[in-house]
């Protein structure tokens, strides 16, 4: 399977903001194949969730627009596409996950209304056959009693569970894009185990491309097939889960690594971590935004903002200017080869 | 609740029998807090246990992670040491040292043992100098109306130490020494960043030359590469000046990182106790087996080949714990009519490696 | 549910217990005693003498307060006409109980059994109205008016009128506005609201009552001839002999600018307040998710935003019924309104207590009342409520 | 604690997102304020009227009652115009008599300026009280959570239950009549301003409580204990100052109500009584001539009134906006 699903180019989304303008993402091309978990790690600020929100449409005019580029899903433009039309997509075929469980879920409405609300919009269904599917996605991920459990309100449920919901409600109309934004930050390591191991499980059994934002590296090891990093409103580098895991080729990336503290890792002195703080995305620094922190930037690196480009490796892009000549694999964390 | 003697624990037992070596013991401590109903006036109607009678020891120097998800009671016994919360049974001795005059007019240091948790006023604000903490939420933890200068020298006016400008002189070594620029003093938290935050909350604990700092999920809330310079900084401070960690978090992998003992804490008590590589090679109990299989790891191999150990439901109130084994309800191994009947005890099963459990077994998990 | 609502009971009947005592001491120390006036004609001695007896007014002051209190309490008539309106009462509370005994697992019932009990209730009251002749032993007034019950009660009806007329326009203009700035922040229409607002809520309900009547009433007439609204009373003369047409014409015209008065400053507050409402929940996570399920906008508005942002303005109206009874008191002066804020002010300027002493604890019980209407009503709204 | 920090990570690049210039809590507050343009201009207006009610009575001749010109050349028996034979009484608006004069031919500007008086200290006094009271009672019930707030929060529910106008037109009209009171008391705005605040800090001490319970459980309250620091000095370095955006906003909130409700009730004739000249109490005045054409004294009198409360109001919008802490300029 190799046919493209969705193909976001150049795309940038600005904020408005009283301090100024905020590039929130700003250049930000990527392509995600039919059946492909696409992992977007990155720290706060990074322009992770704005991008998905772009997909979504869910940008809300005036206080931030959508710039320029394109957003293809399956032949369609999804920035040129009318409003009704985009609404068919959304929820339908493309579907969203939160953050933080506890609030995103209407509390005055049973699990049951909000589930059915969804199905009789995409599915041209009655509404006792969306409650039947209702119950049915609820058995689906794996809450018990589903059938009783659609009359409950949302605070009657635990965070988890909650989040469980959340997800029984976007694969309810089987879209083929599931957009995950920090699906497990706000749940327990526990919990979290429980989500992945069901998202996975879910969209390997229907062939759901997943695009999943998070800031744990960890969580992106298991899940996904590919990864971009972002930093700053651009990707910095692309590639597949072992390309970036293994074979770093983005100062930032390979930093990023280092900075992990790893379970099965005895303890080592010191962490490789990336000094100083992630820019303020009102004034983003000239040339390459990763040039005030990065060990190995020369003056090309103040001058020009480097481009997503292919590396030796097939499928792997990174946007450094010495992404060539350098090898992170032979650098340790005492000293950077200046 | 058990009020029985812990057979063998190691921290067991009064202030007499405490070794040299050990800093803080914690002993039988119990924290409550009540459920209050009433039509007019509140009234008591029950409690919820948030610590079950939990005892360990931290030795000089060294860094004891306590680690468990949230709502385990794993702050609550960081304040109950820190005495911000009472503690509602139980002791918290502590080995402080102080200046005494001697008969030849001189002054020595001496050490004796105190708990803290019935401590007097005076003397505890005396141990105030001694013990510092730093809070999690670096947005939260520092006054927003209050200069950096203020929020750092904070301790140092409290306690009457020094001049004006002495405390303002040791206020920009301290930020010096958390690699924030001196040139500082006068800003407000707002104008910092998070992890910049974090630092001057660890210059403030540092103001009175604490021996103990309690760390109270100090990088949770940082963003990873941040996290790391943060996790730097602490480990050069203990190398620096001696200083004694309780790091308490729900990050297994930076209590790894950080701590030389690992103590697991599950609904109020203490599961698994062990060195750092006993606990993490060769975990005895099923929860911790459950909590270590559930970190992800950072390897895509390594993550895909393991197995992961799914826990069934959610964590039970702590308001209305399971009887026996508290983590009978959704234990893999658990034999009914055993488990939540007898609730087991903090057992050695070697050397320093204490496990609560009926059914003890070494699983390697990754 | 019960516990809370009888704590909150007892704390009411606490307020009406201090309100009634700070009001008669104070009638007693400031007001000086209502036959001082007689004490001037030197022939009214024996008159005196004997209403100072019948009224009590030697006693010591707590006995005077009790004896008033006592009064207060208790039924000074209590006759029912017929057996129907037994019937008719034992049908009511058989149906009530049925109701609540009843259960049906769906969102809408709980809130429909609500409205069906209230409204069974309700519809009693009204046709019981005619066959009960019921009266509290509230003492008779001071300036020879009669029993103060009838006074009360009868002036009450004008006072409900007017103030549910403003209560309904506050509501009807007052919570679209500001649903329609929020949903529009910060476009024209948003900024002429929120101008509009601090003006109407800074201006005092006599000037705006004064205002209408001089510009809508008197310079209307005067330089277009049109006499459209009346300035005095609920009714013209003559009202009687009009068609059914012409009498509701009449009533609306003499409602309208009394209503309008009281109702400006609440329109303002609601629309602030809902504007403010409907805002956090357009910034709320459920709402982003509501949108990502790609339901129409207007039922994401409709279904999703205006059903929670409607919650908390239960409790503003409530709390706002205090402010509509102080806003008729001035209006009803200023139009000649025979409601019971005329007859309150009156009787203040004749130092006429049992009359005052009534009025302030109608008004005291209405509030009280009105705060556990508010938090049944939450209860019943927000799924989420459950009051200990 | 030697500065040798050997070992130390490197030290953040001083400049790294920090500005040249530190930014105070003050200057945060000052450009905030000053981008609210509503505030800025009820400023000004605010500071104009009370240099206008409060000083401009001493530095000129305007008395309280000023009598039309020619009243007072002429004894009181000449009270019609001897060319045209016109009353002198509620000339309207001219040139010499910029608001007209009233019924009984005094000049209704200098009466404007007078009556603002009773309004604005009614207005200072109460949110003065509220602000003492409301803050003490809610920061004791707040801080000491159990009996002491059980006790407070009981009365305040009683205070809140209370029919504010009702009982505020009794004690405006009988409280001057108590025998035993001090004369300062029963003179007009004094006494309704120290009634009005005893009626209007309930709501106060609420909000203050709130912000209490909230705020002592904050985790820099927490720092500041674990430092040793006492009682006092965590209310008043630590949860005060960060109480003090929602008590000023509310203080001025109950400013705006309290000049409104002295003037209902000089209006119904339950406040300040004439010859005193009052808003409420002139708008009383105007609004029984107005429907006989004599509109200005009204108009001059309610203008003047909402003009203030309007004010009062808008800068309680501008200081919430720039008090408000979630508008803190957050650097995530």
């Amino acid at each position: 399977m190799s046919d493209v699903l969705l193909a976001v180019d150049d795309l940038r989304t600005y904020f408005a903001t009283e301090e100024g303008v905020v590039r929130a993402v700003d250049g930000v091309s990527f392509t995600i194949n039919r059946g492909e978990r696409r992992g977007v790690v990155g720290e706060s600020g990074s322009g992770k969730s704005v991008t998905a929100m772009s997909i979504m449409g869910l940008i809300e005019p005036p206080a931030g627009q959508i710039v320029t580029g394109a957003i293809d899903f399956d032949g369609l433009n999804l920035l040129e596409l009318p409003e009704d039309e985009m609404r068919k997509v959304r929820g339908g075929r493309i579907a969203m996950i939160f953050q933080d469980p506890m609030t995103s879920l209407n509390p005055v409405y049973t699990i049951g209304q909000q589930l059915i609300e969804t199905i009789v919009l995409h599915q041209n269904v009655s509404k006792s056959a969306a409650r039947e599917i209702a119950a049915q996605s609820l058995a689906d991920v794996q809450i018990p009693y589903p059938a009783s459990r659609l009359d409950d309100f949302p605070h009657q449920f635990s965070g988890g569970m909650r989040q469980r919901v959340m997800i029984a409600m976007g694969l309810s109309c089987n879209p083929e894009l599931l957009i995950a934004d920090e699906p497990t930050t706000a749940l327990d390591v526990t919990t979290q185990a429980q989500i992945l191991d069901l998202m996975l499980a879910l969209a390997d059994d229907r062939g759901t491309s997943v695009l999943l934002i998070t800031h744990d590296l960890g969580v992106v090891a298991g899940f996904c097939d590919t990864v971009q990093v972002m930093y700053a409103g651009g990707i910095v580098e692309s590639g597949s889960a072992s390309d970036i895991f293994y074979d770093p080729k983005h100062p930032y990336s390979w930093g990023l690594l280092g900075s992990m503290t790893r379970l099965d890792a005895a303890q080592m002195h010191r962490l490789n971590s990336v000094r100083g703080a992630p820019p303020s995305v009102i004034n983003l620094p000239e040339g390459c935004r990763f040039r005030p922190r990065c060990d190995f930037a020369l003056d090309v690196c103040r001058e020009r903002l480097p481009l997503l480009g292919p590396s030796d490796v097939e499928g792997h892009t990174v946007a450094c200017h010495r992404a060539a000549e350098l090898d992170l694999k032979l650098v340790t964390s005492e000293g950077a080869p200046r | 609740m058990t009020t029985g003697k812990i057979t063998e624990y190691v921290a067991d037992g009064g202030p007499e029998d405490m070794p040299e070596d050990v800093l803080l013991r914690v002993n039988h401590l119990v924290k409550e807090f009540p459920i209050k109903r009433g039509i007019f006036f509140k009234s008591q109607v029950g409690a919820v246990q948030a610590v079950s009678d939990i005892s360990f020891q931290v030795r000089k120097g060294e860094t004891l992670g306590l680690v468990g998800e949230s709502g385990c009671g794993k702050s609550t016994t960081a304040r109950c040491v820190m005495r911000l919360l009472e503690p509602t049974e139980g002791q918290v001795y502590f080995r402080r040292e102080r200046e005494v005059a001697t008969a030849d007019g001189g002054t020595e240091v001496v050490s004796d043992v105190v708990d803290v948790a019935s401590a007097d006023a005076g003397t505890l604000r005396a141990l105030r100098r001694q013990i510092q903490i730093v809070f999690q939420d670096p947005y939260a933890s520092l006054n927003p109306r209050m200069t950096v200068a203020g929020i750092v020298s904070e301790p140092l006016i409290v306690h009457n130490v020094g001049t004006a400008q002495e405390r303002l002189e040791k206020v920009k070594e301290l930020l010096a020494v958390v690699g924030l620029s001196p040139e500082h003093t006068n800003r407000y938290p707002h104008e910092f960043s998070g992890g910049q935050r974090q630092r001057i909350g660890i210059a403030r604990a540092l103001a009175l030359n604490p021996r103990f700092i309690v760390l109270d999920e100090p990088v949770s809330a940082l963003d990873v590469s941040i996290q790391a310079q943060v996790l730097n900084l602490l480990q050069d401070l203990q190398e620096e000046y001696g200083l004694t960690y309780l790091f308490i978090a729900h990050d297994l992998s930076v209590v790894r990182h950080i701590s030389d003992r690992v103590a697991v804490m599950y609904l109020g008590k203490i599961v698994e106790f062990a060195e750092r590589d006993t606990l993490y090679d060769a975990p005895m109990h099923p929860y911790t087996h459950a909590l270590l299989s559930a970190v992800p790891i950072p390897d895509p191999e390594l993550e895909r080949s393991r197995e992961r150990i799914i826990l069934e439901g959610d964590i039970p109130s702590p308001a209305d714990p399971p009887p026996g084994c508290r983590f009978n309800t959704r234990c893999p191994i658990a034999v009914q009519g055993k488990c939540d009947v007898d609730e087991p005890l903090l057992t050695q099963m070697g050397e320093g490696h204490w496990v609560a459990c009926h059914f003890p077994e070494v699983k390697k998990v990754f | 549910m019960f516990a809370y609502i009888v704590r909150r009971l007892v704390y009411g009947v606490i307020t009406l217990f201090v309100l009634s005592a700070l009001v008669f001491m104070l009638v007693q120390f400031g007001g000086g005693s209502p036959l001082d006036r007689l004490r001037l004609n030197p022939r009214m001695v024996n008159v005196i003498q004997k209403l100072t007896v019948k009224y009590g007014l030697d006693l010591p002051l707590y006995q005077q307060y009790f004896k008033w209190l006592s009064g207060f309490v208790s039924v000074d008539r209590f006759v029912v006409l017929g057996a129907s309106a037994w019937i008719g009462f034992g049908s009511v509370v058989a149906a009530t109980a049925g109701l609540f005994f009843t259960k049906v697992k769906a969102t809408w019932f709980r809130p429909a059994r609500a409205f069906g009990v209230v409204a069974i209730w309700v519809s009693f009251f009204w046709f019981a109205k005619s066959r009960v002749d019921f009266a509290m032993d509230w003492g008779d007034s001071f300036r020879g008016d009669g029993p103060v019950w009838d006074l009360v009660f009868g002036a009450a009806g004008a006072t409900f009128r007017l103030g549910v007329t403003a209560l309904s326009l506050a509501l009807i203009i007052g919570l679209p506005l500001g649903v329609f700035q929020a949903v529009r922040q910060y476009s024209f229409f948003d900024q002429v609201g929120t101008l509009g607002s601090f003006i109407a809520f800074s201006t005092p309900i006599f000037i705006v009552a004064t205002g209408l009547q001089v510009v809508l009433a008197f310079y209307l007439e005067r330089w277009t001839g049109l006499k459209l609204f009346f300035v005095v009373g609920m009714t013209q003369v003559g009202y009687g002999d009009l068609g059914r047409l012409a009498q509701m014409g009449d009533i609306f015209r003499h409602l309208a600018l009394p209503a309008l008065s009281i109702a400006l400053i609440s329109i303002a507050g609601y629309a602030r307040f809902q504007r403010a409402a409907m805002l956090e929940v357009l910034h709320s996570d459920y709402l982003r998710t509501a949108k990502s399920k790609g339901l129409p906008r207007r039922t994401v508005l409709v279904k999703h935003a205006l059903r929670n942002a409607l919650l908390p303005i239960v409790t503003i109206v409530t709390l706002d019924v205090a402010g509509i009874i102080g806003g008729a008191i001035i209006t009803e002066s200023i139009f000649g309104w025979p409601g019971v804020g005329r007859l309150y002010i009156g009787a203040i300027n004749a130092v006429d207590y049992p009359v005052i002493m009534a009025i302030v604890m109608v008004i005291g019980m209405g509030i009280v009342f009105m705060n556990i209407v508010a938090d049944i009503l939450y209860g019943v709204l927000d799924p989420r409520v459950r009051y200990e | 604690m030697s500065n040798g920090a050997s070992g130390i990570d490197e030290s953040i690049d001083a400049a790294e997102g920090i500005s040249a210039e530190p930014v105070t809590q003050w200057d945060l507050f000052r450009t905030r304020l000053a981008r609210h343009k509503q505030a800025r201009i009820a400023a000004i207006f605010l500071a104009l009227l009370f240099a206008i009610v409060f000083v401009a009575p001493f530095v000129t001749c305007a008395e309280r009652d000023a009598y039309c010109g020619k009243l007072l050349e002429h004894p009181a028996t000449q009270l019609r115009d001897p060319e045209n034979g016109l009353l002198l009484v509620q000339n309207p608006p001219s040139t010499t008599r910029p608001f007209g004069t009233d019924d009984i031919g005094r000049d209704v500007l200098s009466r404007v300026i007078h009556g603002g008086r009773a309004s604005l200290t009614v207005g200072l006094t109460t949110g003065l009280l509220v602000a003492t009271v409301g803050t003490i009672v809610g920061a004791l019930a707040g801080y000491y959570p159990g009996a002491v707030d059980q006790v407070l929060m009981r009365i305040v529910d009683v205070i809140l239950g209370l029919p504010l106008l009702p009982v505020a037109i009794v004690f405006g009209s009988l409280v001057p009549q108590i025998p035993v009171l001090p004369a300062f008391l029963k003179e007009g705005a004094w006494v309704i301003a120290f009634l009005l605040g005893i009626l209007l800090w309930g709501g106060l001490a609420r909000i203050v409580r709130a912000e209490f319970l909230s705020l002592r459980e904050k985790e820099f309250v927490e720092a500041a204990r674990a430092a040793g620091s006492n009682d006092r000095r965590i209310i008043f370095r630590h949860i005060l100052p960060n109480a003090m955006s929602p008590i000023i906003v509310a203080t001025t909130l109950v400013v705006g109500t309290a000049i409104i409700i002295e003037a209902a009730l000089s209006f119904l004739g339950f406040g300040v009584r004439p010859p005193t000249p009052t808003w409420g109490g002139m708008s009383a005045a105007g609004a029984r001539v107005a429907t006989k054409g004599f509109w200005w004294e009204f108009l001059a009198s309610s203008s003047a009134l909402v003009a203030t409360v309007l004010a009062v109001n808008f800068m309680g919008d501008g200081l919430r906006d720039a008090l408000d802490p979630t508008q803190t300029i957050e650097r995530k």
